[in-house]
Parts: C-alpha cells; structure tokens; sequence
C-alpha cells in the first residue's frame, strides 16, 4: 500500500513540475509570444478582445502586470477548467479538441510499438545472453548501429525502400480516408496497414536497447546463486530460463522503462511528422512551426502527462512483478 | 609433493559403507595462466557420515564439492580423476560420466548441496512454496500438485519453519529461515548425499548453532552423508565424525575429529587448530604477547 | 518507382469519378466553409460562385457564370450587370438579383471582410438585373466586383454572423455541394441540379498529407490525382510516373523583397539603391532555375509585366526588357564602386568599414526558396556581396515583412484579378495606405516601404481609364515602369513556375500550354473550380 | 595519554516506513570509559549496535544524545580537530577500507599530512617508511608503492592500522578488525595491535563477535543486546561466569574445541525471555535495570526516557 | 532520439573486487590502478575506436582539405565520380566537403553538449549523493522528474519559444544538456551512494579531509568509468537530437551539422530523386558515430560491471577450452 502511494506522491510531483515547467518556459525564454499568437488569431478571424489577450497572457507570459503568483494562479484554473485556449493554426477548435482527436493515434502507436519492440527485445536479449558467446550473442553489439540511427533518417529510408521502391505500404496518414473511423474491421486493418511503418521505425529503432539490456542483465544474474541452485536442483534447462534467468533479468528492463519510453516518444515525434501520421507528435511540429504556442503547450502538457500515466502504470505492476518491491515500502 | 602432505589410503577409507568415492580427482580453471585449484584429492564419503572440509580461503575447498557434483562450467574442468555414487540400490554410478539428462536425474535426487551464501541461493522473484514445487515437479512425474504441497510443508516443518511460509517470499524471511528452507529443499527427495558449502558463515553465531543442530537431527533421522565445508575448525570438530583439511588445492590429512584435534600430524593442521584461541580454556602462551611470529603472507 | 497499388484503396464503386485533390494543406482539416473566414478551407470556389470568371492565365473574355453580360457607363462611375436566370440554391431556392446585392451591401456592414476595398452601391433594377456604382471611375475594380465575390445566398446568411460562422452546411450555386468532413479528408460531391448541367467528376476528396514531399509520395504511390507543388524531377515525369503528366503557368513573379525606404525607417545596405541593383545583376538566372526550379521557372520583365500574356504594356524605356539571364558580376560591381564602394580583402565590398553583408528571409519548408537562396548566396559571392538566408515560420516572417524588420526577403508579388500589370502596381508600390513607417502600425501589401509621388500619381490616373485604353495608359505604365526599374524596391529574380501534376490516365480535359482555360493550380479556388467542371473520368 | 569517557550514548536512525518516517534506536544509553593500555571489548550478535557505537566514537555519525569526552592525560577536553587525531578507526573489510585508487604511501601520508605531523615530501616519505615498518609491512620501501589491491588481506589490514596511527592516535577503534582475515593469520593482526597499543599507549575499543578472542585480547567486555548493554565486567568473568541469558546463549553458541560434540545436542534456547532492561555489573555483582545505570552514570536522559514511556 | 543506454543502469559493483579479481587472473606483475581503468581490446571495442576515430579525424581534418561546402555548381544531384566522391546537391555542392564540415559542426555540439550534460549530472548526481539527507533528497527527485519528463519534446517546445536570432549553438547545446542529464544523474547518484559508504571513505573523513578533497580524490576516481560511459552517452544523444532538431528546422542558425545536411536533402527531395550519396551519408555518420560511441561504452561498462566482464571472459574461456580439447583429441 505504501508502495503505491509513494510511488502515486512522486508521480503526483512530478505532474506539478510539468505543469509548472509549462508555465515557466514561455514567461523565461526570450521572444514574445502573445502578440505573435494574437496577430495570427486575428488574421484567421478570431476576435483579439482584452479578455481574449489576458487568458493567452496567463497561459504563455507576456506583458502583464499582475505579479508571478497571481499568473500561475489563473494558469492553475484554466488548467482545472480543462481550458487551454484556442489553437490557431485549427482555429476555431480549441486545443483541447484538436489533441484529443490526434492523441489515440500516438498511443496506440506508441503503445503497440513499445510493446512489440519489448517483447522481441526482451526476448532475443533473453536468448542471447543466456548462451554467452552464441552466434546471436555476439551479434547483440551490432544491434547499436540500429540504436544509434535517427529515427527520421530511418523512416525516410524505409518510406523509400518499402514504400516507394516495392509498393509494400502507404507512405502516409493512419488510415485509408475513404473509411470512417470507427470500430469495424475495415477501419482497423486499414488503420493497422497504415501504421505498420511507423510502427517498424520505433521497433527496429528501439529495439537494440532492450536486447541490450536484457542480454546484460541475464549475463549478471546467470552469475547469481539461484541459476546455480537452479542448475544443481537438476531442473530442465528451459525451466531454468524462464523462471529463473528470464524472470529477473527483466526486471530492471521494467524499471527502466521510464527512461526507454521518454526515448521512444521522442523519437515517435518525428517519426510521426515524416509519415503524416495523425498523432499528437505531427501536431507539436505543426503548432510549432505555425507559432501556435497555445497548442504546442498543450501538446506537450499532453505528452508528458501521458509519458507519466504510462510509467506510473508500469511502475505499479512492476510492484507486481518484483515482490521485493512490496515490501520494502 | 612432499610425503608430509600425502594422506594414507587407510585416512582416506570409512569404517562405514561408502556412498561416495572421490579418486584422484584435479580441477583446473583453464585462464590465461591455467590455476590447479584441486590436485589429486581423494576421499571416501560413509553412509550417514558428517565429513568436515576445512581450509583456509581459495584453498579450493568450493571447488571440489562443485566437482563432485558436476557444476562446474567452463574455464574449470575436471582434468582427471573419478567420482563414484554407490546407490542404496547397490548400483554404482559413475558420476563424471553421466550425460545431459540423466546427469539432471541425478542432481538433488541423490545428491543435493546448500551453497556457500545460500542467502542468495533462493529465486527472490518466487514464492518459497513455487521454488521447493519446481523440484519435485522436475524429478517425479506423475505426483499431483496436492500431493507435492503436502511434501513441500513437510518437509519445511522438519527444519522448524511454519509451512505457511510457503506462500513467502525469500526476502521475507530472516537469513536463518533462508538457511532452513534451503536445507529443507536439499532434503526434499531424501538425497543420500547432502553437500554444506559454509552453510552458517554468514549468519550469527546463535542462528548458526540453530541450523547445525537441525541437520545434526536431521542426519541422525533421515541417515543421509554430509559433506560439511567450512574454514572454522571448532566447529568442524564439534559436529563432523571426520574432518579433511585441505591446503592449496591438496588434502593434506584426514582424520576422524578427535585425533585431529588430539594428534593432528600435518604442521599446517595444528597450526589451524594454533588459530583458534580456546573460549573457555587457557589463553595460551603465545597470547598477547606480540612475541609470535607474524606469518609473512605474500600476495 | 512502379506506381504499384493505386488507388484500389478505395474500392469503392466511384473510384473512377472520384478526383484526389491535395492542395499543399499540411496537418489536419479544420471545418470552416465560409469562404469569406480568413480560414476557410480549400474548395470554395466549386460551392459558391462569383458572377464571371476571369483567366489569368491566358488574355480571354470573362466567362460568365452567375452573371451573363456586363457593361460600363461612359465615365466608368457605374458597372450595369445582368445575371443568369433559372439558377437555383443548392437547397432549391432560387437566386435572384437581391443574394448579390444582399452580398456585397455585406461588405459595407462587415468591414473585416471586405478584402477587396469595396466602396460603391448596389442596387437590384430587377430580378436579374443590377448596378454597381462608383462616385469617381472605377474601371480598375471592375475585375474585383465581377470575378472575386462568391455570391451567397441571403436567405441564409442574413440569418448568421458571416465574420464568424464556418457554415457546416454551405449552400452555394456551385457545380459542387459538401460531402462528409474528416480532419484527414473531406469530400465534395456533384451538385446534380447545377444550371451548368452536373459536372462529370462526381466526387473531390481534399486529403491533409504533411506537406508538399508527403504529396510527392502520394503521387509516386498513386494516391493522389492532381497535386499543386514542387515535383522532383520534374522534366522526367513521364517517366517516374507514367500515368501522370505535368502543367506549368508561370504567374508568379519571385522578387528580393526589400526594406528599401530609409525614409521611412528601413536600415540596413539594401537602402542603397545601387545595392538592390548591383543584387540584380548578380544573379545568374540560369543557373538559379537550373538548380533551384528544375527549369521550370520563366523569365521577368524588370517592369513586372508578365511577359506572357502582359508584354504589350512594357515600356520602350525599360532596358533590358527582361532581366539578364547569366550573372554580370563586372556590371554588378561597377555600380558598387559608382555607389562608393570598394572590394575588401575577403572579396566582399564594403564602404565606411561597413562590410556589404546582408540576411535574407526565408520561410521554413519552402523548398524552392531555400534551394534559391543557396544558389543566390553563392552568386552574390562572386559579385561581392555576402549574403545570409534565415529561416524562419510563416508567423515570424510575415510579422518582420509587416513590421519592416528585415533587410531582405524571398518572396513573390501577385497578380490581380484580371491580367493586367496596373493591379501590381497597385498593390507593391503605391504609397499612403498601402505602406507603413517601420516600427509603426503594419504594413500594407507594400512592405519593401516604395513610396514615389509621381508613381502614386500614375496608378490613381489608371483607375480612370478602361482597361482597353492603350493609348491613354501606356504613358502613365512608362512613368511608373522607368522609377520601379531604377530603384528596385522588389529586385526581379524569375517568374515562378506553378507546376501541377495531374493524372492524364485517370481524368482528361486537363489544361495544355495551348489552351489554358484557367490558371492551373489546385489552391487557386477560382480557376480550380473551372478545371473540376472541364474534366472527364477517362474511361467516361 | 588519551582517555575517554562515554556518558549514556543514545543513537537513533531515522527510518523510512511508506512515506512515514519513525526512528530507530540503534543504541541506547551506553556508558563505558576507554583508558589507556586498556582495551575494552563490544560483544554482540549481528544489528546489537556495535558498529553504531564505533561511528559514534569518530564522529561520522551525530549522537542523538549522550556525551562522549576525549581528555589528554591532564585532563584538558580533546575539541575540534584535534579529536580527529587523537580518535581513529580500523575497519572491519580490509578490502574496502583502503581506496583501490592511491597507493599506499597515499594512504598513510595524508592522515601525517592532514595533522601537520611531517612537513616536506622527504620527511613525509621517511615517516611513512617508519610507520610501515612499525606494522611489520616490510621492506617498506617496496611495500609503500604498491596499490591495495597487490597486497593480501592481512597486509592491507596492517595499512589501515599504520593509517589510523599515523596522526598519533590515542584511542583505536577496531570494528571486527579480523573477522573477514583468514584464520591463519587472525591472531598475528591482534597481536600486532596488542604490541602497539603497549608501544603507544593506546586506549583500544575492540568490536568483535568473537567470544574467544574478545576474552583473550581485552581487558573488559560490555555484551551489547539491542542497543543495551546487558553485562559487563573483567574479560574472564564475563566469559567464564555469565549471568544475562543472552551472555549465556552467546557463550554456549561460540563453537570451542574443548568439547568435541557437545553442545550440539543441547536443546536450541529460547530467546523470548531475554530481557534487556537488565544489564548485570560483574564489579559490583549486581542486576541492575538500564533506567537506574543510566541515572547514576549522569543526569537522566530525559529524551530516551520520554521514548520510552512514550512506547 | 534514440535509447542507446541499456535500460538497466549499471550495477554498482566495487572496483576493489574487480581489481582484486583482475590482478588474481593476470597472475603476472600488477598493474596500475589506472591501467585498470581502461577497457579490455576487444574485437567490438576497436571497432569503436576505429569508427570514432575515424569519424573524429574526418570531422576535425578533412575540413581543411576539401574545398569550399557552399560553391555551387551547374551539376545538380550528381552521382558520386572521381572528382566528387559523394556527387552533389541539388545546387551542385560538393556533398563530400559539406560532409566534412558538418561531421565537424555535430562532432562540436556533441562534445559540447556531452561536457554541459556531464557536468550537470556530476552536480546533481555526486554533489547530492555525498551530501545526503535532503539536497539528496530534492536533487534524486529532481532528475526523476526530469527522466520521465520526455525530452524531445521539451527540446521542440523551448526551440519553438526561443526566436531564431538567439537560437545560437550554444542555446541548443544547453537546452540540449538540459534535458539529458537526468539518466546520467541517476546512474551516477547511485554509484556515488555505493562508493560513499565505502570504509575508505569514511576512513579519510576519520583522517580529516575536507569534504571537497573527499570527492575529488577518494570518490571521483572510482567514478571515472561510469562518467566517461555518462559523457559518452550524452554525446551520442546530443548527436541525435540536434540532428532531429535540424531536421525540422529547429536547430541552431547558421550551423552547419548532419542534421541540417539532411534537412537540406530532405528540402531537396533527395530521396524521392534517388540522391543515395546525398541523403545516405549523413544519416550513416550519424549512425556509425553513434555506434562506435555504444561500442567503447560497452567495454566501459565493464569496467563499471564485472559481471559482464565475466561473460565476456567467460566467452572467451570457453573458445580456448574447445580449441585445448580440440588439440588433446588430435594428439
Ligand atoms: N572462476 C575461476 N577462475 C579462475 N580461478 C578460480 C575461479 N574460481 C576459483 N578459482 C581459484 O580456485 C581456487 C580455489 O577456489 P575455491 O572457491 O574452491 O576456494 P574455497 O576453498 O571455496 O575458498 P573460500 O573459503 O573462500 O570459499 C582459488 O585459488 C581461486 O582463486
Ligand atoms: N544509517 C543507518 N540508518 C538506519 N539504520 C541503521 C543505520 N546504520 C545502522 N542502522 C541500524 O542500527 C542497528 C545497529 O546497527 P550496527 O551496524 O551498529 O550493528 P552491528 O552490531 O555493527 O552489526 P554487525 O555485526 O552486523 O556489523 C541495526 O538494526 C541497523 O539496521
Ligand atoms: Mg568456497
Ligand atoms: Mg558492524
């Protein structure tokens, strides 16, 4: 019990800090974005009233003259109010519309991906290290040369080589538009036909971290005196792996998923803008180089509470899968 | 080499029914400078026998239990030498031969061993009840889980710990319930041989004669030959009907305990035994008085 | 590439009549059908309807539409226009002569969305009649009021906020009504009871791809039928994409749009107009289409009349008539030293110790511009002048352009709705209004800040004259032709080429060089609307 | 000639239980005085406070309460960085007491260093030959170039020991000083402490759970129980003739070649009636309970007392 | 952005043990702390070196011997030929002297990043490690948060505020160290705990030390592997994320890297024309730099955890007990 509330005190913390460091970045960094966002807000129509510049001013700085304290209050409560202002490059929709509409497309690609490249990755390195000095062991150095490839780079290559030179795959969007979005088969597999690139960029990027870490792992805890005890209880040698080796090796590939997965989402950001993927990462960019600053706020408030929700998750069920962590709270 | 360090074949023997014979048996670390941690050692394990191993640090004491059961992995290897289990059946086993899964077959069924640090010696993932289950899953078939659960409580009831515990898991438990459930474990399908590599170092000195009582009752109950390896010779000479004291590598004297003790015939035996200051007899001489020379280690 | 899989994508039964248009639109569609909302979205053009339609792209009578026939009076102060009869809603209401006058008395109430600069009356005489008029002549907005109004219908729109509302369900007379919407496309449908008899392309979809390279992709993979935007590898299209052909118009002239009124606050060397011209001749137009515009781009007239369809207005006094096409670094220079400059040790000319160094603006994902600056970086090199390209946002850029916090920038100048250079000048060097002292309130369409009486005075006598009236305008073309070209405030590079990329398998009827009824460009909302009624599904 | 006096020592550690914090008593109220040639031995199971103590004593840990005061031979109070050189410490892991990285001249110059005892590498460099001779390392000039990791256990322990002196240390604490050396050489490490401490007069504190050595190799033995102190008295006394159960467990549960196979068979002790408010005093001969010792030794602690009532 | 770090941190291990256990296997004469510092030849680890080197030497030498990146050419996207080793862009510049340049501007940042990031998380890291109790407290929660805070996006967003004009190299580098020390803190708070309960430690405290000679000179050597294997990561993630910032326009004005190398292929369709040799190269460096960068870490975590020095010499055993057993059955 304890466990969890520590662990939901410091996830509790770090959404403040997020928070705060939404707040804090556009009132400490050089530039002034109301007056671009009002000039654009106007230009698409919008009307530019006092109230209008205030609620921007309190969500990104600016000239007004109400002390710190005063602006991070009214930023809290439109925070609380759900109300993140109006996005202009989709004007009239608000922010919060325009994110929860692309935000599913990221977290089920991400999700799926991450999860793909885990199990695969977990698995080989499992594998790997369990027969130290194996062909595929002595393989698993290469896998760096993936790891250490831009994702956009490789993207752009496989959109080439897979899409462009064979045909396999779209090179574009989540889904076939002549579909309507929704839970029918159609829409899914058309859905799944698109994302499967998107998706191979983050797996084969991602993937050399977990074999990696995993084939370390089991090099440390084939060394531990469990295996031995193990080996010497005459258990069948599958046995061995999985309940022994595989089972704890893993445990700190779990733990470390906050790092892997703020890794992962960084590198979905991109690759999302190179596929005109429908997700939240394509938005950032947008919002970015159109100066929506209202939106690309939001989206990174989104980001970060989503990257935060997910490892608060794995961080429960890490608790599940490692007694020890249980009782130690 | 010299004929000081050579134990008589008549040292080696048991006046009991052997259960284990150990020839002549080497092991070498194959490093870039190849280390003979065993040289030729040789014992003969009786029945329901408590034989002591003592020695100092990396005197290959670890090394030759590992042997006998056939752990070691590779740079070591077992360069020479036979290792013989005489079955209750009357069956001999040659153990250095056995392959793959008969070799499995006959780990902890025959022979089981508590390892050095056996703290560490539990899967911290599992519940104690899961990790005891694993073993007699692996070398009964056909039992049913009941059956097995009712074994496993068993079993950890004759060690003295509650079989609820099976649903614990092993950080759960103080070091000395770990140190009894992995004795419960090597006991679990009535090995006829039971190896105890430093069972109690680590523990406290009270946990530690808990434990040693336990599997001197145990013995005595269940008539399995333990092989008891531990650097503290009192100890030894408390609880083991023999003791073997190795040296670099070599056994260099076997003897029941008492004449050990008495009339150890090896200089490095006696100054072993020289080592340990008696508790509740004389300070001896040499005490406290700085006069003795302070052996020179080298590096 | 193979263009493998095509569009069986689709599958649905309509494939063949259905037109995949992709307008450059990057992220997501945001529903807005007002065509009057700064944001309004593609496909305008094809749901309401102006009264004619005026080809840019080639010297044509307006065509007409809603309206019929239109005429001036003697002095141009009134523009009498009869409308078409038997034209009806797209919900069936009819249209009458009250929707126009109902649409532009709009503007007089809403000034936010007159864009045009309207400033006359309207009155119905009947139901298929009415009458613009103006207190002084006004020949010159003639073109405004008949080709650039979408006519909307007053028994809606009186009922709405026409600043605010994004019209889910527009009603228009166009060949074409609103299918369903998707942030990731939308559709437009055959509007079945169109007066002009119901278009042969049954349905438009608008998807939203990231960017002009997305649309590349989409085109190498067949998923898209027409695209407007740079095409790799242009002048082999037939090849790389066999079902596909291309069309150029060239309509926009590139200029170094710059800062260039000290008067008015500019700073920097681009005030000088010896720079500006020594800039001119720097550049190696050759080279630059070459490398930056796949050739696609045609040559400028210093006097920014289109050589192709405005050459006659080009003044006798205009030399050279069109900019040199090689670099002329030796001429480039002598002005430079003629201004008082002279060459420094790094090859770079400076005057008082202030080296001739100057930073062009430049948009982030305009590739061609980027590709331009490069290429024109280097060019001015060689003639002495250093130059730095800055990219930026849209946002940032057209703020420092109105603002006149810049030195240069890559840009292009626009042309009017009818062909015809006067609206140009009218919009990049009239002074007054139009422009702004730096640092004051933004600028208007003249941001290079030219302010020159006699040129004001020029383009204010054009709008008394007819279009037609050669005699009386060239004289005043020629005084406003000889001050542009010697003072360059908007240094001429090339006339950009507007490449389209069409499906020539799937659809016929596309615009040829020889016959180009309307200005080829998907974002263009008029002249898209005339291609998507001009076209047939091939197999049709 | 250093003395100290130890006056009801309380240490309390803050420990992390969930997101609540509570405090655990490690040691409390432990009064005992070190004097010089004197040794003093801490006996007690694994957790019972020893190493607490011996942190307490060179100060890197803060006493929750209590006093400790260093005098010279005349009395005056030992204060401030003096305290550092007159108090120094052998650990008890010979491989993790000396830093892999510095050599081991490094290791016992610094300490002569730091106190201003030498002045001038020269100097330096003779006085740490001379140490290291004086703990037997030779021939120093060989051995004070070498790193830890090229010398064997027992070396590196006699290292730490020329270290703890080299400031001019008069009182040692030794925290299991031999407990991780092999058996063979164990008793040639005591019996170089026991010759320097005749040399240098040491005060000694030897922390041990070794019943045998505690008794051969010191003066006094306090048995240490969860914090408390549970007996005291002369060495011999309290080995031979216990009085605490725990002493009795302790001194049963100490294996000893004097009686092959004996103890064995007795039956295992129960443990849940040791009681440790009681501590007996082999110089008076009395039980006395923790509260009164505590008063006698000084003013009541009124914060270890409040605890307790309190819980 | 890529996770090159494997996602278990290191363990922490005592370099006593390690050293111990290596001078036992060597058997011959000691070697120096310091010497035992550095990594194990390996097949894998030359190959870093090899790659790192090599890309470095590029970077930092052939800049002078190209000619100039920026002159134009009337041969647009041109295949590579004898003269121009990598062809040309699409305004006839030579890719292999562009090349040369902006391995030489992400080589910089990279190393600057590298040294801002190392920096940061030694603070954070050691100073709050040592210090304990509540700066420990509020620097370990501090790089959590920061860990789990994504970075890119935080890079995208800051770039995004920050206007072009002062979006120099030395901006992006720190905004770059800013959001990337936070792993490293967290290995590094851990090692430093382990070392700081050390005997030694506390031994030098009992000798008297001051608190700042007790980290320069009893803990920091023993750090060394694990912050050189810190700076490396960093270098390689700043490596990777400027090239990602470039790519979208968000980089440093007016530098020259990898990234903006391949923002400008991707501006000039590269791709889709099939200009391999201008798109492929700078992705590769990036890429191949990377991997050389993971390959030393690999042997320095080694260092850091024996027991994967273990596998790798118990790897190596079992190849000379095969080839021992091969030449026992042959005699
Ligand atoms: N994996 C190995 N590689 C090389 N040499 C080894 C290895 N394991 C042990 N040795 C060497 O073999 C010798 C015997 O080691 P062993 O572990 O059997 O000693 P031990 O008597 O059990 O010591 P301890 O009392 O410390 O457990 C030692 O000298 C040791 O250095
Ligand atoms: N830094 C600390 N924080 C919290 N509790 C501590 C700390 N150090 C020691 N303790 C606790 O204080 C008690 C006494 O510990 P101490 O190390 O003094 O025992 P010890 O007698 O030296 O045992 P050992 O024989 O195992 O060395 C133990 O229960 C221990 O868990
Ligand atoms: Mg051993
Ligand atoms: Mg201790």
């Amino acid at each position: 019990m304890n466990f969890i509330l520590r662990k939901l005190g410091f996830y509790a913390v770090a959404c403040w800090a997020a928070i705060t460091l939404n707040f804090a970045i556009p009132r400490m960094l050089p530039g002034d974005p109301v007056d671009i966002l009002l000039a654009k807000l106007s230009q698409r129509g919008g009307t530019v009233t006092a109230e209008t510049r205030k609620a921007y001013a309190a969500l990104l700085g600016g000239d007004t003259d109400d002390p710190l304290l005063t602006q991070y209050w009214t930023y809290l409560t439109n925070l609380l109010k759900g109300d993140l202002g109006v996005s202009i490059s989709y004007f009239p929709a608000k922010v919060t519309d325009v994110i929860s509409a692309s935000m599913p497309w990221t977290v089920v690609l991400v999700g799926i991906a991450t999860l793909i490249a885990a199990v695969i990755g977990v698995l080989l390195g499992a594998v790997a290290g369990w027969r130290p000095g194996s062909w595929l062991d002595s393989l698993v150095p290469a896998t760096t040369l993936l790891a250490a490839v831009p994702y956009f780079w490789l993207s752009l290559v496989l959109v080439y080589v897979l899409s462009r030179m064979m045909g396999l795959f779209p090179s574009q969007g989540g889904y076939d538009v002549v579909l309507t979005p929704g839970w029918n088969a159609d829409f899914i597999s058309s859905a799944a036909y698109y994302g499967f690139l998107p998706a191979l960029t983050i797996v084969l990027a991602s993937l050399g971290g977990w074999i990696l870490g995993m084939r370390n792992m089991m090099g440390s805890t084939l060394s531990e005196d469990y295996i031995l005890t193990a080996r010497a209880k005459g258990l069948p040698s599958r046995w061995i792996l999985r309940n022994y080796a595989a089972r704890n090796a893993v445990l700190p590939s779990v733990a470390g998923f906050a790092i892997s997965l703020g890794f992962v989402v960084s590198g979905s950001v991109v690759t999302e803008q190179v596929f005109s993927y429908p997700g939240i990462g394509s938005r950032l960019l947008g919002a970015v180089t159109n100066n929506d600053y209202a939106l690309m706020q939001g989206v990174f408030l989104y980001i970060t509470l989503a990257v935060l929700g997910a490892n608060l998750v794995v961080d429960l069920l890490y608790g599940l899968i490692d007694p020890r962590t249980r009782a130690r709270a | 080499m010299s004929t000081t360090t050579t134990v008589t074949p008549q040292q080696r023997r048991t006046a009991r029914e052997p259960v284990l014979s150990v020839r002549d048996v080497t092991v070498v670390y194959e490093t870039e400078r190849p280390v003979t941690a065993v040289e030729g050692a040789s014992f003969e394990l009786g029945r329901g026998e408590i034989l002591g191993l003592a020695g100092e640090s990396g005197c290959g004491k670890t090394t030759l239990a590992y042997a006998v059961n056939r752990l070691h992995l590779p740079p070591a290897r077992i360069a020479s030498g036979s290792v013989t289990f005489h079955d209750r059946s009357g069956e001999n086993v040659d153990v250095l031969a056995l392959q793959d899964e008969a070799l499995r077959r006959f780990r902890w069924s025959k022979l089981s061993m508590v390892f050095q640090g056996a703290m560490n010696a539990l899967n911290p993932v599992r519940t104690i009840g899961a990790q005891l289950d694993d073993t007699l899953r692996a070398h009964t078939s056909g039992t049913d889980r009941h059956t097995r659960r009712e074994r496993c409580a068993d079993v950890l009831v004759r060690v003295g710990v509650d079989p609820l515990r099976l649903r614990s898991y092993p950080h759960e438990l103080s070091g000395g319930m770990r140190q009894r459930v992995m004795i419960a474990m090597a006991m679990l399908l009535e090995p006829q041989i039971m190896i105890m590599d430093e069972p109690t170092t680590a523990l406290d000195v009270v946990v530690q004669r808990d434990i040693l009582r336990e599997i001197v009752r145990l013995r005595d109950e269940l008539d399995f030959a333990v092989v008891f390896i531990t650097h503290d010779l009192p100890l030894l000479l408390e609880i083991s009907d023999r003791i073997a004291v190795m040296k670099g590598g070599r056994i260099v004297e076997l003897d029941a305990a008492r004449t050990l003790y008495t009339a150890a015939r090896h200089p490095y035996t006696r100054k072993l035994l020289g080592s340990f200051p008696s508790l509740s007899g004389d300070r001896g001489a040499f005490i406290r008085t700085g006069a003795v020379d302070e052996p020179e280690e080298l590096p | 590439a193979c263009g493998g899989s095509g569009e069986e994508g689709g599958a649905s039964g309509d494939a063949a009549t259905t037109l995949v248009a992709y307008t450059g639109q990057a992220g997501d569609w945001q529903l807005n059908f007002n065509p009057y909302s700064p944001s309004s979205i593609a496909g305008r053009g094809t749901i309401f309807e102006p009264l004619f339609f005026i080809n840019k792209a080639q010297e044509s009578e307006p065509k007409p539409l809603l309206g019929t026939e239109y005429s001036w009076n003697a002095d141009g102060t009134e523009l009498s226009v009869t409308l078409r009869e038997g034209v009806t809603w797209s919900d069936g209401e009819p249209f009458t002569a009250d929707d126009v006058v109902f649409t532009f008395d709009m503007f007089t109430e809403h000034p936010a969305l007159n864009g045009f600069g309207w400033n006359g009356t309207v009155t119905a005489v009947d139901d298929t009649h009415v009458v613009f008029a103006w207190d002084t002549p006004a020949y010159t907005a003639g073109p405004d009021v008949i080709s650039q109004v979408y006519i909307v219908p007053e028994h809606i729109w009186s009922g709405i906020d026409p600043e605010t509302d994004v019209l889910e369900k527009p009603v228009g007379t166009g060949a074409y009504t609103i299918g369903d919407f998707k942030g990731q496309a939308f559709t437009l449908l055959a509007n079945d009871s169109y007066w002009g008899g119901a278009p042969a392309v049954k349905t438009i979809r608008f998807p939203a791809l990231s960017g002009n390279q997305a649309g590349a992709d989409a085109i190498a993979a067949g998923t898209i039928d027409w695209q407007t935007g740079p095409i790799p590898d242009i002048q082999n299209t037939n090849k790389n994409f066999p079902r596909y052909d291309t069309g150029t118009a060239a309509q926009n002239q590139m200029v170094l749009a710059t800062c260039s009124n000290a008067a008015l606050g500019c700073t920097g060397p681009q005030t000088d107009p010896a720079v500006r011209r020594a800039l001119f001749y720097a550049i190696d137009r050759t080279q630059l289409n070459a490398l930056a515009f796949q050739d696609t781009a045609a040559e400028i007239s210093p006097s920014f009349a289109l050589t192709a369809t405005q050459e006659k207005w080009i003044s006798d006094a205009v030399e050279p008539k069109t900019a040199p096409e090689k670099a002329d670094p030796a001429e480039a220079g002598s002005i430079l030293e003629a201004a008082g400059y002279a060459k420094g040790a790094d090859g770079i000319y400076a005057k008082d110790g202030q080296k001739l160094s100057l930073t062009i603006e430049v948009v982030t994902g305009w590739t061609d511009y980027i590709t331009a600056l490069q290429t024109i970086t280097e060019q001015a090199k060689k003639a002495g002048i250093e130059l730095q390209a800055a990219q930026s946002s849209w946002n940032e850029w057209t703020d420092k352009r109105m603002k006149g916090d810049f030195q240069l920038a890559i840009d292009s100048l626009w042309q009017g709705p009818a062909p015809d250079p006067y609206y140009l000048y009218s919009y990049f060097y009239l002074g007054g209004d139009q422009t702004s002292p730096v640092g004051t309130k933004p600028a208007g369409n003249n941001y290079g800040r030219y302010s020159n009486p006699e040129v004001d005075a020029a383009i204010q006598a054009l709008k008394a004259l007819p279009l037609e009236d050669e005699a009386g305008r060239q004289p005043l073309f020629d005084t406003i032709q000889t001050a542009i070209t010697a003072d360059m405030p908007y240094i001429p590079i090339l006339t950009g080429g507007t490449t389209s990329i069409w499906n020539v398998e799937k659809f016929t009827g596309w615009p040829t060089d020889d016959n180009q009824y309307a200005f080829p460009a998907v974002w263009s909302a008029f002249d898209a609307a005339e291609i998507y009624k001009t076209l047939k599904p091939a197999g049709s | 000639m250093t003395s100290v006096d130890v006056t009801n020592l309380v240490k309390d550690y803050g420990i992390r239980d969930g997101l609540r914090r509570r405090d655990l008593r490690a040691v409390d109220r432990v009064s005992f005085s070190l004097l010089p040639r004197r040794t003093v031995a801490l006996v007690g199971e694994s957790g019972s406070g020893k190493s607490t103590i011996a942190k307490l004593l060179t100060r890197l840990e803060k006493p929750t309460s209590g006093r400790i005061d260093v005098r010279l031979g005349d009395g005056t109070p030992v204060v401030g960085s003096l305290y550092r050189r007159h108090v120094q410490m052998v650990f008890q892991d010979p491989f993790a007491s000396l830093n892999p990285f510095h050599s081991v001249e490094h290791h016992v110059a610094r300490p002569l260093r730091i106190h201003g005892r030498t002045r001038g590498a020269a100097a330096t460099h003779e006085r740490v030959l001379e140490m290291l001779r004086r703990v037997n390392l030779t021939p120093a000039e060989h051995m004070a170039a070498r790193r830890p990791h090229e010398l064997s256990g027992g070396q590196r322990q006699r290292v730490a020991i020329a270290r703890a002196l080299a400031p001019g240390a008069q009182v040692l604490v030794a925290d299991e000083p031999v407990s991780m050396l092999d058996v063979s050489i164990r008793l040639g490490v005591l019996n170089l402490l026991a010759r320097l401490q005749r040399e240098d007069d040491l005060a000694v504190l030897y922390i041990t759970h070794d019943l045998a050595t505690a008794r051969h190799f010191s003066d006094e033995i306090l048995v240490l129980y969860r914090g408390r102190v549970v007996e005291r008295g002369p060495a011999d006394a309290v080995i031979l003739d216990p009085h605490h159960d725990y002493t009795k467990l302790l001194a049963q549960a100490a294996p000893d070649p004097e009686r092959v196979g004996g103890v064995i068979a007795s039956s295992p002790v129960d443990r849940s009636g040791i009681d440790n408010s009681v501590c007996f005093d082999h110089h008076t001969g009395q039980w006395e309970h923790i509260d009164d010792v505590a008063a006698r030794a000084g003013v009541p602690d009124r914060h270890a007392t409040e605890k307790r009532i309190a819980s | 952005m890529t996770n090159i770090q494997p996602v278990t941190g290191p363990a922490v291990e005592d370099p006593t043990e390690l050293l111990a256990a290596a001078d036992g296997e060597q058997g011959g004469k000691p070697r120096s702390a310091w010497r035992l510092m550095l990594p194990t030849m390996t097949p894998w680890l030359a190959l870093g070196l090899v790659l790192v080197g090599g890309i470095v030497l590029y970077g930092t030498v052939a800049r002078f011997f190209v000619g100039d990146p920026d002159a134009i050419r009337d041969i647009g996207m041109t295949g590579p030929s004898r003269e121009l080793l990598l062809g040309t862009t699409q305004t006839g510049q030579d890719v292999f002297a562009q090349l040369a340049h902006a391995t030489w501007g992400s080589l910089q940042i990279g190393f600057l990043v590298g040294v801002l990031a190392t920096v940061l998380s030694a603070f954070f890291g050691i100073y709050g490690a040592y210090l304990g109790g509540f700066a420990d407290e509020a620097f370990s929660l501090l790089s959590n948060v920061f860990l789990v805070i994504p970075g890119l996006p935080l890079v995208i967003v800051i770039s995004g505020f920050v206007p072009r004009e002062s979006r120099g190299l030395w901006t992006i580098a720190v905004v770059l160290a800013l959001t990337s020390w936070a792993a490293s803190a967290r290995v590094l708070r851990a090692q430093t705990l382990s070392v700081r309960n050390r005997d030694y430690v506390a031994a030098a405290r009992i000798a008297g030390e001051r608190p700042w000679r007790v980290i320069a000179v009893e803990i920091l050597p023993n750090l060394l592997p694990v912050l050189a294997s810190q700076f490396v990561f960093a270098v390689i993630a700043a490596v990777l994320g400027e090239a990602g910032l470039s790519f979208l326009g968000l980089g440093a004005s007016n530098s020259s890297t990898l990234g903006t190398m391949l923002f400008y292929a991707q501006n000039g369709f590269a791709l889709p024309l099939g200009a391999w040799w201008w798109f492929l190269p700078p992705g590769l460096i990036i890429a191949l730099l990377g991997m050389g960068l993971a390959l030393i870490n690999f042997s320095i975590d080694e260092i850091i955890n024996p027991k994967l020095k273990n596998v790798r010499l118990h790897r190596r055993r079992a190849r000379l007990l095969a080839k021992a057993e091969k030449r026992a059955a042959a005699a």
